[in-house]
């Protein structure tokens, strides 16, 4: 039936804000800049396990993993500034990075408002009277709009407008493309701030060193096994696949 | 909230003439009950826009007749404003599906259609039948008035009909 | 009769959104004098088994929550309190935000909502208006069907409605 496929469609997936703010209250955080650097490598573990268990959720799964890529991205990226005060971080990245900060705020407001409003659907409904319920004595009126061009005008538009499949919004493709470069540009600057003022690092604890090169290690596993985006054609459909994953090799 | 209020909100929300049978049986009281509650409601509505209106043993609320005189000019006011876009769309699903309920015009338009069809109701562009898969609902289809201001015999006259019908049913009923 | 019963046989007769402009062209009086006369038809259907449901500029008329249980039973209509997750989020953005674009939604969300919107639209629980800031796009606005089954007569009456709405608008555009 009609509204079964529909609801099929609009299927039940956990957003990439929701998973982010469930591994920061799981910790007890507040929201900020710190307490998303300490939950990156959670976030981006996650994700790497997301697309397996997925795959069968097709284009609409496709699109929520571009959504997680997306955060993903910014999470790496203060994750980097985290480590290394002294990374340099253009305007624009500095812009993602508070856009993040008060999108998972705004998204707190929501998720903390759901059971009260679960709560007032609970309550009895307001009931109307049915509009259709009573028409009387209908008196024929037809319009001048009414003619065979509009209507066959009117019919192609309603099937050009059917639901189509999820297509990626431009920008989220944008982004997608370039999460691979974008990867392989932050290791690289990471790892010439990193020779650079590691002498910095020699005087502080020694786990410190550590964490980064553990969290270079997955940003590695990230680029090589986690995400393929694959775009045929200029302007052609973009697909996102998952390679198999295989134990990545570090010395 | 007292039986009379009860009453009210039931006569409002069914919209036809109910007996005091049915209306004793829906709120598990004696007949007499339910008149004393008709009447405390009756007493009530007066000098209101709403009265209690009897039809041997059913009643229903309707409104009094010092309204009738507005109504009367709305209605004329409603039936001689355009369509619109949502009538128009409406109105096409209906003569190129035939006979369809609200929940596949719903549906083929991405919104709700319950006050649009009445607007066409009252145009006696479309009329309506009991569904005879869900005696809850009804279909609606074209009037032969409006197949004959659009100047076709039959649906299969319509534009594009063949392709269009093929086209909906594969989206409508999927593979 | 005075202008409050009139406008309660109008809404009455309706049985559909009316906005206040609407009235006032009906009855050829000011805005300030619908405004007043429904203040007062308000009034008077404290205890009925009627209530004033106001959404925007629009009212309409409904039966109060007292009377729903029964009416409930009835209908056997169950909303989809399946609305899930994505659903719920949705409608707390719309109903909190009152009229706000796919954009912003989705950008609160995190996640693409045209599909959801869809379906809360084919349901009746939102509704859509043109964008006036930019007429390719649309905005989403809460239907008196959705505050008809949060049993709420007007948005204010929303649990907590003045703080979230003041912490989403704060964070959606900082000053």
């Amino acid at each position: 039936m009609v509204v079964d496929i529909f609801a099929v469609k609009v299927g039940e997936f956990e957003g990439p804000l929701e998973v982010l703010l469930e591994l920061v209250e799981a910790r007890e955080l507040g929201i900020n800049q710190v307490s998303l650097a300490a939950v990156a490598d959670s976030f981006l573990e996650y994700l790497r396990k997301l697309p397996g268990s997925r795959r069968s959720d097709g284009q609409a799964g496709m699109a929520i993993l571009g959504n997680f890529v997306v955060v993903a991205s910014t999470l790496i990226l203060i994750k980097s500034v985290s480590l290394l005060p002294t990374l340099a971080v253009t305007d624009e990245e500095q812009g993602e990075i508070s856009d993040l900060e008060r999108r998972l705020k705004l998204y707190q407001v929501v998720k903390d408002t759901l059971p009260l409003l679960k709560a007032a659907l609970a309550e009895t409904p307001i009931f109307y009277r049915d509009p259709r319920a009573r028409v009387l004595n209908p008196v024929f009126s037809p319009t001048a709009e009414i003619t065979l061009p509009g209507v066959q005008v009117t019919m192609q538009r309603l099937l050009r407008d059917l639901p189509q499949l999820e297509v990626l919004p431009e920008k989220t493709v944008k982004r997608l493309v370039s999460i691979e470069q974008v990867i392989g540009d932050l290791t690289r600057r990471i790892q010439s701030a990193l020779t650079m003022s590691f002498s910095d690092f020699v005087k502080d604890k020694r786990e410190k060193v550590n964490v980064i090169v553990s969290f270079l290690a997955l940003l590695e596993l990230f680029k090589q096994g986690l995400v393929t985006v694959i775009q045929s054609e200029h302007f052609a459909e973009i697909r996102i696949e998952t390679k198999d994953s295989k134990t990545p090799r570090y010395g | 909230m007292d039986l009379a209020a009860q009453i009210e909100a039931i006569l409002f929300w069914q919209a036809a003439p109910t007996t005091v049978a049915d209306l004793a049986r829906s709120f598990a009281q004696s007949e007499a009950e339910i008149i004393q509650g008709l009447e405390t409601l009756s007493a009530r509505l007066v000098d209101r826009g709403l009265t209690l209106v009897r039809t041997g043993d059913a009643v229903m609320l309707g409104t009094v007749p010092a309204a009738g005189t507005l109504i009367e000019r709305l209605t004329k006011e409603e039936l001689a404003r355009d369509l619109g876009r949502a009538g128009l769309e409406t109105l096409t699903v209906v003569l190129y599906r035939g006979e369809v309920s609200r929940a596949e015009i719903d549906y083929i338009r991405g919104v709700n259609s319950s006050f649009i069809l009445r607007n066409l109701l009252v145009r006696g562009l479309v009329d309506k039948i009991p569904n005879p898969t869900d005696s809850r609902s009804f279909l609606y289809r074209p009037t032969f008035e409006l197949l004959g201001w659009l100047g076709v015999r039959e649906l299969t006259n319509l534009p594009d009909y063949e392709r269009v019908k093929t086209e909906l049913t594969s989206l409508v009923s999927p593979p």
